[in-house]
Order: C-alpha cells, then sequence, then structure tokens
C-alpha cells in the first residue's frame, strides 16, 4: 500500500484561512558571513525594549537575547577556531511550544509567524521548556531603564511585564508598517521592504529577510543554495529560518553536535 | 406520622435475629437498626432492591457530553493553529472528556448512595444511642395502634431488653 | 491475624473516639508548631509575588524547578491513599480496616497542597484563574485544551471532588457515632453532618456498595491524574529526557511507590500518637511491607526501562543527559542518595518478616523511601532542563533559593496540619470498619489447631 | 467444625457449587483418573500431532523460500505469541497465590502447566538466529557499536536465546515444584519412571511442606522476574530495533502485560475446557471464571492505558520518525490488525465485564477470553509483521513506511501448526502432572467451610499465619 507513506519531511501545519495566507516570512542565516559581531543582538536590544542584561542578570543565567550568537570553539589538531551561530526563534510551523500553552498566549498567524500574546500569558514557562531553541525568555524581574534611556523606548514595541514570556518577533512591528505604507500608497509589498532590525544591522549583510512564497524574493533564492539546512531537523518543527553552512575545510555535515 | 412505632433493643444479634425471624413469622414488616454492617439477611430482614447502578451510568453521560462539548466547542470557536495540529485535535479532547465522565459518573454515584439510602432524613424518629455506643440492636415496626401490642410481646420474648414507643 | 483480641463496641468507641472528645497538650503544641512553618511559607509565596519569580534560582533553560518537582511529589503521595483504599475494598483484604480512611484523608490534603504549587509557580499567580477554569467571557477566550496544563486542572479536580466525597460517604456511619456520643453544639453539627444516619441494613449495603463503586470509579481517575502529571513532561519533545513513553505508568507505579510508602508512615504515626495498638498491629505492617516489596520492584522495573532505552538511540545529548544524571556533581550524589534511599536500602530489609512487624523500622524506611522519591523527581525535572538540547553554550546550572526551599518545607508542615485538624474533628480509623471486623471474625478448627477466618458473604 | 450440607445451597439466586469436602474424596477424584485425564483423550492427542505436522511442513517452505528478515515477519509473530501467551499463564497462578486468593486453587496447575511450552519457543527460536539481521548499526538494548564496538559478542541473538532458556527452565522449575506432592500421589497409586523420579520420595512431612512453601514462594518470584524481565531484549530485540529511530521505554512493558492477558485468557478457556469436556465441574466453579474476569477486566484496562500512552506521546511529539512510525502501525497498512486488536483485546472485555451478571458467569469470561486470545494473535501479527517488513533497520530516521507483507502459505501453516504443537505440548503434559493441583484442592477443602451465621449462611475463610 505505497500510498500509506508518508513523506520524510514533517508536514506543515494545515492553513486555518488558505485563501487569507499572503506571506510566509522567513530568515535566511548565511553562516559563512557571519563575523560572530553582535550587531544584531544590539540592534534588537534597541528595537524592542528589551531590558538591559547588566552583569548581574548574565551571572544568573536570565539574559533576554532575543537574537544571540552562539559561540562554538572547534579543535582542529593544534589550532582552536571559533564557530559562529546566530540563534533567534525560528516561527517554526510545527512549534512545540505553541501547543502547550495552556492560556493560548501563544499560536500560530497566517502569514507563518509565532505569535506571542502578551495579555494572556500567565507566566506557566512551558513553552520556554518545550523549545528546543531555547529561543523564548522569562521576565523573572520587572524591567527597569536608567532614567537616561527611558527616551529611547520604541513607541512601536510593548513594554513587557515581569512574569511573562517573550522572543523574536520578527520585528512584526516593522512588517505591519512595511504593510501599512505600501497600502497607503496604494500597492503590493515588494521584497525588501521589510527589514528587521538585526538584518538591518548586519554588517557583512549575513542575514536576510523576506517571504518565500515570492518565488523570486532573496530568501527563497537562497534557500534553493545547496549549503541550506534547518536546525534540529530531526525534530521536525519547520523552521522558518534557513541556516547557509559554512564553507570551511574543516566544517563537518552540518549537524549540530560537533560542538564543544 | 399518624403510624406509630415500637422499637425494641437486643444486646445481642443472636436475639434479635430471632425475634427477626418470629416477626418474620408473623408476617411483620420490620426495620433492623445496627451499629455496624452485618452480612445481608442475617437477621431474617429483607432488605428492598435498589437501582445504584443507574446512577453512575447516567453521570457519566452527563460528564461525557458536556465534557465533548466543551473541548470541542473551545477549539472550534476559536481555530487557532497551535503547532500545527489540527484544529480539532480529537487526542486531548479524549483526555479531557475522559475525567469530565469520571466526575459525572462519581457525583452521580454519591448522589445515588444518599438517595438510596434515603438520606438526609431530618428526623431521626424512633431510635437509640446505645445502638452505636453499646452495639446494640434495634428492631423497628411501624404500624397501627392494635398491631404494635403482640409485637412488642413477640420482642419482649426474644429478649427485648428495652421497649420504645413512638 | 493472630493479634486479634475481642473488643465491644463500646471500648472500640472509647478507643477510636477519644481524640475528636479529648484534646491532648501535644496537640495544641503541634498544632501551633506547623502553623508557623506554613505562615512561613505563605510569607515567601508573598515575597515571590512581590518581587517577581526572579526570587526563585530558576533561569534559562531551567525554568522548572522544586516547586514543580514539589507538585508532582505531593500528587504522587496523594495516589497512595485511595488506591490503596481502593485496590484493598476491591480485593476484600481485611487487614484494609484501620488504614483505608487515613489514606483518603491523605489523599485529599495532599493533592489539594500539590494543586497550590503550579499556580503558585505562575509567573503572574493572580491570573491563573483562566487558565484553569473556562469562565473568561469578557476574555474571549477559553483554556487550550490541548495544553497538558489543562488536563492537569481537569484530572486533578475530578480526583480531589472524587476523594474527597468518598472520605464523606464512608464518614456517615461514624458521624452518627459521634452524634450519638456527644453533646451540645458539637451533637448539633455531628447530627447535620450525619444526615440522620440510623444504620438500617439497607444503609449498611449501600455503604458497601459505594465503598465497592466509588473505589472502582476513582482508580481509573488516579492512574489517569498521574499519567496526565507525567505528559506535562512526557509531551514536551523538546526535552530529551522527557519525551518517554513509558513516563505514564512509571510517573503512576512511583506514585504508588512513595504514596504507599507515606501511608506506613501515617499509620506508624497514628499508631504512637493515638495509642491505637489494638488497631494498627504489626501485622498489617507486615501485610503493607509485603505489598511495598512488589510495588517498589515494579517502580523500579520501569525506572530500569526508562533509563535503558534513555540511551537507547545513543544520540550524544542522551548520553550527555545521563552523564550528567549519573556522573556530574550535584546530581551523581543525589542520584546515589536516590538509589540507595528509594530501593536499595529499604526493599533488601522489607525482605525480612521482622523487620516488617517492627513499627519503628518500618516508620524510618517509609520516610526514606519518600526521601528518595522527592530526589527521583528532582532528577528527572531538573537534569533534563540542564541539558535539555544539544546546544551546550546554553546549558545550565540550577539552585534552589531559601524562598523555593521554605514554600517546599511548608507543603509538608501544611500537609500535616491538615490530617491533624480533621484527626481531631472526624475519627482517622473507621469506627464502623472496625466494629464489622469483631462482626465477622470467625475460626476455623483444622485438627487441633484453629486458625483464624473471616466471614464472607456467598 | 460445623456440619457441611452435600447438597448445593443458594443465596441471593444464584447457585454455589460446593467444593468437594474431604481430602480423600479430591484424591480419588482428581488423582484416581489422572491415567485419561477426560474421555477421548487420546483422539484429541492424535488432532493436535497433525496439526503440528502441518506446522514442520510449514517450516521446511518457509526455509526453502529463503530471503531476508522480511519473509520471517509471521514466525516472528508465532514466536512472539507463544513466548508471551505460555509465559504469561503460569504468572496468574504466582500472582494468585502472591496474593493468597482462595479462588486461585483450581486454577494453578492449569496456569503453571503453561510453562512447558517454553519448550517449543526455545526450538521456534534456533532457526531466526540466522535470520535476525546483526546489532551492528541498529538501535538495540546491546551497545554494539555504540560506546564500545563489537560488545558485548554474540548480541543480540545469543542473548535472546539466553533469555528464552532461563524463561523455560524457570517456568519448568516453577511447574515440577508445584506438582511435587501430586507427583508423590501418583507415584503411589502406583504410576512409576519419570514421576516417581521427580516426587524427590516425598512423604509430606511437616519440614517437607514448610520447605515446599517457601520453594514455590522463591520460584516464583523468580519466574516472574524472569518473563518480565525477559520481555526487554525479546522485545526490544524483534520488534522495536528493526525500525530505525523508534525509541519507545514502554513497548517491553506493554509486550509482557499483553502477554499477561492473553495468558490469563488461556487459562480461563482452558478451565472451560476442563469444566465441561474434562468433567471437572465439580471444582471449576463460577468463583473462577468470576475472579478471572476482574483480572482481566483490570488487564484490559492497562493494555488500553499502555498503547495509549505510547500514541500520545508520538502523536504529541510530530516528530517524522514518530508521524512515520504511527503510520506503519496504525494507520497505515496494518490498520485492520490494529483495529481489531483495539476490539478484540479492549473494547469487548471492557463492556462485557462492565456488566456484573457476565463478570459472574461461566460462558461469559470465557467467550470473552476467547476473543482477546484471537486478538493477542493479530497485535502480534501487527507488530512483527509491519517491523520486520523495513528492510533497512540501520539508521536514526524512519524515513518510509514500506508496503505490507502478505499472508504466505508457509506462513499459514507455520501459525495453525505452531499453535498446535503448543497444546499438543499441553495436552500431554496434563496427563503426566495432573489437571488439578490435588494439594492445593486438599487445602481448600479445611480452610473454605460454609456455615449459618445468624440466619444466613455465610463462607468461613481460613487465613492461616
Amino acid at each position: 500500500m505505497s500510498e500509506a507513506r508518508v513523506p520524510s519531511q514533517p508536514a506543515t501545519p494545515p492553513d486555518p484561512q488558505p485563501a487569507r495566507r499572503r506571506h510566509k516570512w522567513t530568515m535566511v542565516v548565511d553562516l559563512d558571513r557571519c563575523t560572530g559581531c553582535q550587531a544584531c543582538v544590539v540592534a534588537c536590544q534597541a528595537e524592542n525594549n528589551i531590558p538591559l542584561n547588566t552583569e548581574a542578570i548574565y551571572l544568573q543565567y536570565r539574559v533576554i537575547e532575543w537574537i544571540r550568537i552562539e559561540r562554538y570553539w572547534e579543535k582542529h589538531g593544534e589550532e582552536v577556531r571559533a564557530r559562529y551561530i546566530p540563534l533567534l526563534c525560528q516561527q517554526c510551523d510545527n512549534a512545540p511550544c505553541e501547543p502547550v500553552c495552556p492560556v493560548y498566549a501563544t499560536y500560530h498567524n497566517v502569514e507563518g509567524l509565532n505569535v506571542q500574546v502578551y495579555n494572556r500569558c500567565v507566566g506557566t514557562r512551558y513553552c520556554a521548556n518545550n523549545c528546543p531553541y531555547h529561543a523564548r525568555f522569562f521576565n523573572f524581574w520587572q524591567p527597569v531603564w536608567p532614567s537616561t534611556l527611558e527616551n529611547q523606548l520604541n513607541p512601536d514595541v510593548t513594554v513587557r511585564w515581569r512574569g511573562i514570556m517573550e522572543k523574536c518577533t520578527f520585528c512584526i512591528q516593522r512588517i505591519r508598517r512595511a504593510q501599512r505604507e505600501a497600502a497607503q500608497e496604494g500597492r503590493s509589498l515588494q521584497d525588501g521592504d521589510v527589514v528587521p532590525a538585526c538584518v538591518q544591522a548586519c554588517p557583512t549583510d549575513a542575514l536576510s529577510f523576506g517571504d518565500i512564497l515570492d518565488p523570486n524574493s532573496r530568501v527563497s533564492r537562497l534557500a534553493k543554495d545547496k549549503r541550506a539546512y534547518t536546525v534540529l531537523k530531526e525534530l521536525g518543527t519547520g523552521p522558518n529560518v534557513i541556516y547557509l553552512a559554512k564553507v570551511d575545510p574543516y566544517a563537518p555535515a552540518p549537524k549540530k553536535h560537533d560542538h564543544h | 406520622m399518624a403510624e406509630r412505632g415500637v422499637l425494641g433493643l437486643f444486646t445481642s444479634a443472636e436475639a434479635a435475629a430471632s425475634a427477626g425471624a418470629a416477626l418474620r413469622e408473623a408476617g411483620v414488616e420490620f426495620e433492623v437498626l445496627t451499629g455496624s454492617p452485618y452480612p445481608e439477611g442475617a437477621f431474617g430482614e429483607h432488605t428492598p432492591p435498589h437501582r445504584l447502578y443507574v446512577f453512575p451510568l447516567v453521570g457519566a453521560l452527563c460528564g461525557f457530553s458536556v465534557a465533548i462539548l466543551l473541548t470541542a466547542g473551545t477549539q472550534l470557536a476559536y481555530p487557532l493553529v497551535t503547532g500545527g495540529k489540527p484544529v480539532l485535535s480529537i487526542p486531548p479532547m479524549a483526555i479531557i472528556t475522559y475525567e469530565g465522565t469520571m466526575l459525572g459518573a462519581i457525583l452521580f454515584t454519591v448522589l445515588g448512595v444518599l438517595f438510596e439510602s434515603r438520606l438526609p432524613r431530618p428526623l431521626l424518629g424512633l431510635y437509640d444511642k446505645r445502638i452505636t455506643l453499646e452495639g446494640w440492636v434495634g428492631i423497628l415496626v411501624r404500624g397501627e395502634e392494635g398491631l404494635l401490642g403482640p409485637v412488642e410481646r413477640i420482642l419482649r420474648e426474644h429478649g427485648a431488653v428495652e421497649i420504645k414507643r413512638g | 491475624m493472630q493479634e486479634r483480641r475481642d473488643l465491644s463496641d463500646r471500648q472500640i468507641n472509647r478507643d477510636l473516639l477519644w481524640p475528636v472528645l479529648y484534646t491532648p497538650l501535644w496537640f495544641w503544641v503541634a498544632v501551633l508548631a506547623l502553623g508557623l512553618v506554613v505562615s512561613a511559607g505563605a510569607g515567601a509565596a508573598a515575597w515571590w509575588m512581590n518581587k517577581g519569580p526572579g526570587v526563585a534560582g530558576l533561569n534559562r533553560p531551567i525554568m522548572w524547578g522544586h516547586l514543580i518537582v514539589t507538585f508532582v511529589f505531593w500528587v504522587g503521595i496523594s495516589h497512595a491513599g485511595v488506591m490503596l483504599s481502593a485496590i484493598l475494598r476491591l480485593t476484600q483484604a481485611e487487614w484494609r480496616r484501620p488504614m483505608v480512611r487515613a489514606a483518603e484523608v491523605l489523599t485529599v490534603f495532599s493533592l489539594a497542597t500539590a494543586a497550590l504549587f503550579p499556580l503558585l509557580h505562575s509567573g503572574r499567580p493572580w491570573r491563573t484563574l483562566y487558565w484553569v477554569f473556562p469562565y473568561d467571557f469578557s476574555r474571549g477566550i477559553w483554556p487550550n485544551v490541548r495544553s497538558p496544563l489543562v488536563w492537569d486542572p481537569s484530572a486533578i479536580f475530578t480526583y480531589l471532588t472524587g476523594s474527597a466525597l468518598f472520605v464523606f460517604v464512608t464518614l456517615l456511619p461514624d458521624l452518627a457515632a459521634l452524634r450519638d456520643r456527644t453533646t451540645g453544639i458539637p451533637h448539633r453539627i455531628y447530627s447535620l453532618l450525619a444526615l440522620g444516619w440510623r444504620g438500617t441494613p439497607r444503609q449498611w449495603r449501600l455503604q458497601a456498595l459505594a465503598g465497592i463503586l466509588l473505589s472502582a470509579l476513582i482508580l481509573p481517575v488516579f492512574v489517569s491524574v498521574h499519567s496526565i502529571v507525567s505528559w506535562d513532561f512526557g509531551m514536551a519533545v523538546s526535552v530529551e529526557g522527557w519525551h518517554a513513553t513509558v513516563f505514564a505508568p512509571y510517573f503512576v507505579i512511583g506514585a504508588v511507590h512513595s504514596g504507599v510508602a507515606a501511608v506506613v508512615t501515617l499509620m506508624a504515626l497514628m499508631r504512637w500518637l493515638f495509642r491505637w495498638e489494638d488497631y494498627i498491629r504489626s501485622e498489617h505492617f507486615d501485610a503493607i511491607g509485603r505489598l511495598l516489596i512488589v510495588v517498589a520492584t515494579a517502580w523500579f522495573f520501569f525506572f530500569a526501562l526508562e533509563f535503558l532505552f534513555g540511551l537507547y538511540l545513543r544520540e550524544p545529548q542522551e548520553v550527555a543527559l545521563r552523564q550528567a544524571q549519573v556522573f556530574e556533581w550535584p546530581y551523581n550524589l543525589l542520584m546515589i542518595l536516590f538509589l540507595l534511599t528509594a530501593y536499595f536500602i529499604p526493599v533488601p530489609l522489607w525482605l525480612f518478616r521482622k523487620v516488617r512487624r517492627n513499627v519503628a523500622l518500618m516508620f524510618w524506611t517509609s520516610v526514606l523511601v519518600n526521601v528518595g522519591m522527592w530526589l527521583e523527581r528532582f532528577l528527572i525535572i531538573v537534569p533534563g532542563l540542564a541539558r535539555k538540547q544539544i546546544f551546550t553554550f546554553e546549558w545550565s546550572v540550577y539552585r534552589p533559593s531559601p524562598i523555593e526551599i521554605l514554600m517546599v518545607t511548608a507543603s509538608f508542615a501544611l500537609v500535616a496540619l491538615g490530617i491533624l485538624v480533621f484527626a481531631k474533628v472526624f475519627p482517622l480509623v473507621p469506627v464502623n470498619e472496625a466494629k464489622e471486623g469483631q462482626v465477622l471474625k470467625a475460626e476455623i478448627r483444622v485438627g487441633r489447631r484453629t486458625v483464624p477466618a473471616i466471614v464472607r458473604e456467598q | 467444625m460445623h456440619p457441611l450440607p452435600r447438597s448445593t445451597t443458594t443465596t441471593r439466586d444464584h447457585p454455589v457449587e460446593e467444593y468437594p469436602t474431604s481430602p480423600r474424596e479430591v484424591a480419588e477424584d482428581i488423582v484416581g483418573r489422572a491415567e485419561a485425564p477426560w474421555p477421548r483423550w487420546r483422539w484429541l492427542v492424535l488432532a493436535l500431532g497433525a496439526l503440528f505436522l502441518l506446522g514442520v511442513v510449514g517450516l521446511a517452505l518457509r526455509v526453502g523460500q529463503g530471503g531476508d528478515h522480511t519473509r520471517w515477519g509471521y514466525y516472528a509473530a508465532l514466536l512472539g505469541f507463544l513466548y508471551t501467551v505460555a509465559g504469561g499463564a503460569p504468572i496468574v497462578s504466582v500472582a494468585t497465590r502472591m496474593a493468597k486468593a482462595h479462588w486461585r486453587r483450581p486454577l494453578a496447575r492449569i496456569a503453571e502447566v503453561y510453562a512447558v511450552v517454553g519448550v517449543l519457543t526455545l526450538l521456534l527460536f534456533i532457526p531466526l538466529m540466522g535470520v535476525i539481521p546483526p546489532a551492528e548499526g541498529r538501535n538495540t538494548i546491546w551497545i554494539v557499536g555504540g560506546v564500545r564496538q563489537g560488545w558485548p559478542p554474540g548480541a543480540p541473538v545469543a542473548y535472546d536465546l539466553l533469555t528464552l532458556v532461563m524463561v523455560a527452565l524457570g517456568g519448568l522449575a516453577l511447574l515440577w515444584i508445584a506438582a511435587i506432592p501430586d507427583l508423590a500421589a501418583l507415584r503411589d497409586r502406583g504410576r512409576g519412571g519419570l514421576t516417581a523420579l521427580l516426587s524427590l520420595g516425598w512423604r509430606g512431612t511437616l519440614r517437607q511442606w514448610q520447605v515446599h512453601r517457601a520453594a514455590l514462594g522463591v520460584a516464583g518470584g523468580l519466574y516472574f522476574i524472569a518473563y518480565v524481565g525477559g520481555c526487554i531484549p525479546f522485545a526490544s530485540d524483534l520488534v522495536l530495533s528493526f525500525v530505525p529511530g523508534w525509541k519507545d521505554s514502554i513497548f517491553p512493558a506493554y509486550y509482557a502485560l499483553s502477554g499477561l492477558q492473553a495468558g490469563l485468557a488461556a487459562v480461563v478457556v482452558t478451565a472451560f475446557f476442563l469444566r465441561t469436556v474434562g468433567g471437572y465441574r465439580r471444582y471449576i466453579h463460577v468463583d473462577q471464571f468470576w475472579g478471572a474476569a476482574k483480572l482481566l477486566l483490570a488487564l484490559s484496562l492497562l493494555w488500553a492505558y499502555f498503547h495509549w500512552s505510547a500514541f500520545l506521546t508520538f502523536w504529541y511529539g510530530r516528530t517524522p520518525t514518530g508521524q512515520n512510525l504511527q503510520v506503519l502501525l496504525y494507520f497505515g497498512p496494518y490498520r485492520p490488525l490494529f483495529i481489531a486488536s483495539l476490539f478484540l483485546n479492549w473494547l469487548i472485555p471492557l463492556f462485557a465485564f462492565l456488566i456484573g451478571p457476565v463478570r459472574r458467569s461461566v460462558l461469559g469470561p470465557t467467550l470473552v477470553s476467547f476473543s482477546i486470545l484471537v486478538g493477542a494473535l493479530l497485535d502480534r501479527i501487527r507488530l512483527h509483521v509491519a517491523t520486520w517488513s523495513v528492510p533497512d533497520p540501520r539508521g536514526h530516521t524512519f524515513e518510509a513506511v514500506p508496503p505490507p507483507v502478505p499472508l504466505g502459505v508457509a506462513d499459514g501453516l507455520l501459525l495453525v501448526g505452531g499453535i498446535g504443537g503448543a497444546l499438543l505440548l499441553y495436552v500431554l503434559a496434563l496427563r503426566f502432572f495432573l489437571p488439578m493441583s490435588a494439594w492445593e484442592m486438599k487445602e481448600l477443602t479445611y480452610l473454605r467451610v460454609v456455615r449459618p451465621f445468624l440466619k444466613t449462611r455465610a463462607v468461613v475463610l481460613g487465613k492461616p499465619e
């Protein structure tokens, strides 16, 4: 009964309203270009009103970095080299974090985004446990900013309270603004209209963002690259962040347990 | 209540049993009051049948349907996709429905137990504390005044240590 | 059953009802002490709510810690209870009589305590009502039934309701005894509670039926409760150490193990505090000890399965997790303690009849078991999160904060307080069961020996 | 001692048949007709012998057709069926004896004799040793190719064989120890040879009885551990590890449990046979079926529970491997088998036994037990055939679901012959060890008496020690 075969790739979620699905936002990370400069991290911090990660917070292992650069040291014979991988919320199609939330505080919207509803969240932290990418962050403390910084808070982004989860939104405020502007100019959204803070800040152009449903967008082209892979594929989470493997004589196959 | 009753108290189960047998032969309906359970029919009494087993079934049905409506309704009313699972996911429904079914069954069973054992009972009526305190056995007969005389005699014959009228 | 003494109903009343009728000094002392601990715990909880979850030792990725461990622990204890009484009622085991109610009461209080923890543990405890109950029309959305955290409340609510009603129904005849024994205001209250029980054969028959029927109904619930608690972890595909199919039965049998042990602890305490040597006899400890050997071994089988298949695929993150559990400080020490206390010290001891019939030894071994079972839950939950996935960059350590430790300690005091107060108001050993045991006592003469026997209805 | 009625008394409108009331009756009745346990015993032996020969033919065909392990699924299923059912049956006697249940006594021997089938499973495994693929590269509980290369040597087949040997010997030991007093009784009735030898000159001194009780306990415990523990390598080497990436820690437990369920069912069916055809009416009463029915109900609930635990975990996890696995085992080509066993092993027992009168009857539990046995066979076929049909068991992820393997002539003959052979062994053994445990029945005659209690009658059960 060969029709009983199912694809080894995880099934994409059933669209709630297929007619309404116009975009599927995707990010491509070219590891060959990434230098681990952390510019994306800072940009994200500034854009999204993320509380300051002080030394004390670091020592508590309670840093909030919607995008982070994971650094791994690899020993090749004598020389030791650093390898970087920027990790952020992968906006998974089969996001493990979504179904476990008892109050629907996180769910999948029609643009393929894994959205977080701050008002609903009661802070069970189950979603954080069930995120394989460690991409979800909990506000252990009430966020505070020195008075000098209070004026730099982004008015388009909620300031989160203590006791709730937060994570990368693909800068949904920028997506919405771009859509609004396009609508006002009476044109459809072009590739490159939406630029999340991290993408904007990346000096080596390692990050690119766009709509994978648009066949000739940049991300669609990059996604066809033979270096393309997704992290923790065997879990079948169906990430919407695609990585391009580092071109590196020493680089083993893009499996994840070649770190440390 | 119009009809009166007589309660005979016995210190030993054997005496009470013989009295019960005698009453039965005399064709008198009687109730037994004990401070602890005895095997069925120990006093020759006959216990009317009960319908306890109906209650859990009814309760289970109620619980089942409510739970199904609740779970299915919630999922369909808010068609939010989570984790790529179908909007109407059966396995989670199964779990909560199971709990609902059991809850209904348990609640109705408890109600059934109270109902079938005719509780709560506002007035104790003819009763004696020594039934629970001393383990005495009480044999209670209700009926017309005329009937109670001979009954009382039978009870005394079989060694009732005390007779209460009421 | 050798050491059975002949006891008159009056004697039984006097023995089993005295804690209700008279109050020894130690009772007030105990209540005061426990009350202090409980209020300290309440203070800790208040502090947590006021300052934020940061006061806990939690971090990323270890988002669940002592409080969840303790939640699982108390849910486990709560299984003792009803499971023991249900199984023993269904199998008509004669030695059940003195321990059933204590077991059921333990269930009620430990379950209620357990239910507190997930709520207190959440980020915004004051908003958790709409997590648990589907009521909030104004918010326009009801709980997500796909979440194990919604299965939990449904199961716990069912179980709590069921076991509480179970206790009440089986309490009725004893309430009647209290009604007849007391005077004045207590008399009024007990009369109200006893619902006018008179002890007709019909009522007794329905008592028996209720015992059996409710046991049969609660047993499947109790299995589901801890299964669902286990699924809080088992459903988490992203946590290497949690996503195991065996979790449900493994947790349930573990719960039974810890729970039955807790009942032993409780029985020993009752025997000592209330001087119930005639009712809670060494033969009871013997029987329950034998049961414990079987349960513990079954539990160990599932533990072995879980560990064995945890390494089955031999992927680096699996190996890393097991290495952490077995070799890395402090888990290695905890692992050794856990294995010793949960199995390798008590079970070999229980093999000896002398030990099983020694109340003090049974008491201490049963306490050991529960130390071990608490550690077991810790070793499942915390290392699992600490080695959640392959991103070694994110691995971290968990150190409980005083706040958490205070709340955990208080939970023990809370359960103890609850049971103590219950024992003050209601008989903790079913009086009517004790009397029935006397009624049904029989003997059979075989040759020259008289074998103790029990009357059974056909 | 109270005078006992010889007739059958009745309470609550259902007849309570009386057990024999004196040890002498038991001795004459059971030991007396050991030579032909029931009329036309020989015919049954011949019929089963014929079936067994069919099985041998089937085996020859199967070997002749050759091929890799994908062709041997049904054979493995047969092995699994016999191992779990016949292995599980003696547990019935062990567990109920541990719980000191009086109703067990007439069933004890019926259950223990199933241990002789262990020999057949052992023989059946030998051809498979050449077929089972090596452990290298597979996921297996043996850490071959993992932490240390090539250790332990001979994994997995050597250790599976060892397991089967262990279980078979353990079962035979249990059977033998339990039967010693009866063997002695047979010896005293002049049966010589092996019987006399195995009765070890038993005389029934008090000391001997004490030792006997202890020995029974130990043998029972050891057998329990051997069977349940044996299910770990058996289930993982003959089912789990044929599907790459299938990590299912509950599976061995499920395998053991479903075996227990089917084992108890087999005991019930056998008891019915002995009661009706065998003429042991006075020993096997409603009590036995009633007690067994309660156990069966519990076991069927557990059956579904274990299934559900595994199903839910994979369903919620939604990993590609898990999804393919569910297609293979539940929704794919083998769905009919799954549905069937769902009904036969769970729904039918559940709803039948929820009805009191069905539980407390002779026919009800028997029919349900039969359905459970059929269901168990289908379940084993589903598990083994489906998993063995995966061409390459190596790797860490289960990529594609293979097409189903049809039931061939050889397989059919093997199934029929294998089961026939098992029954043949059993029937022969019944004649050697009595079908009733005479000594336990004698015990019952003075530990269970019916007495008047006030104005009613009640059973009085003795509780020594």
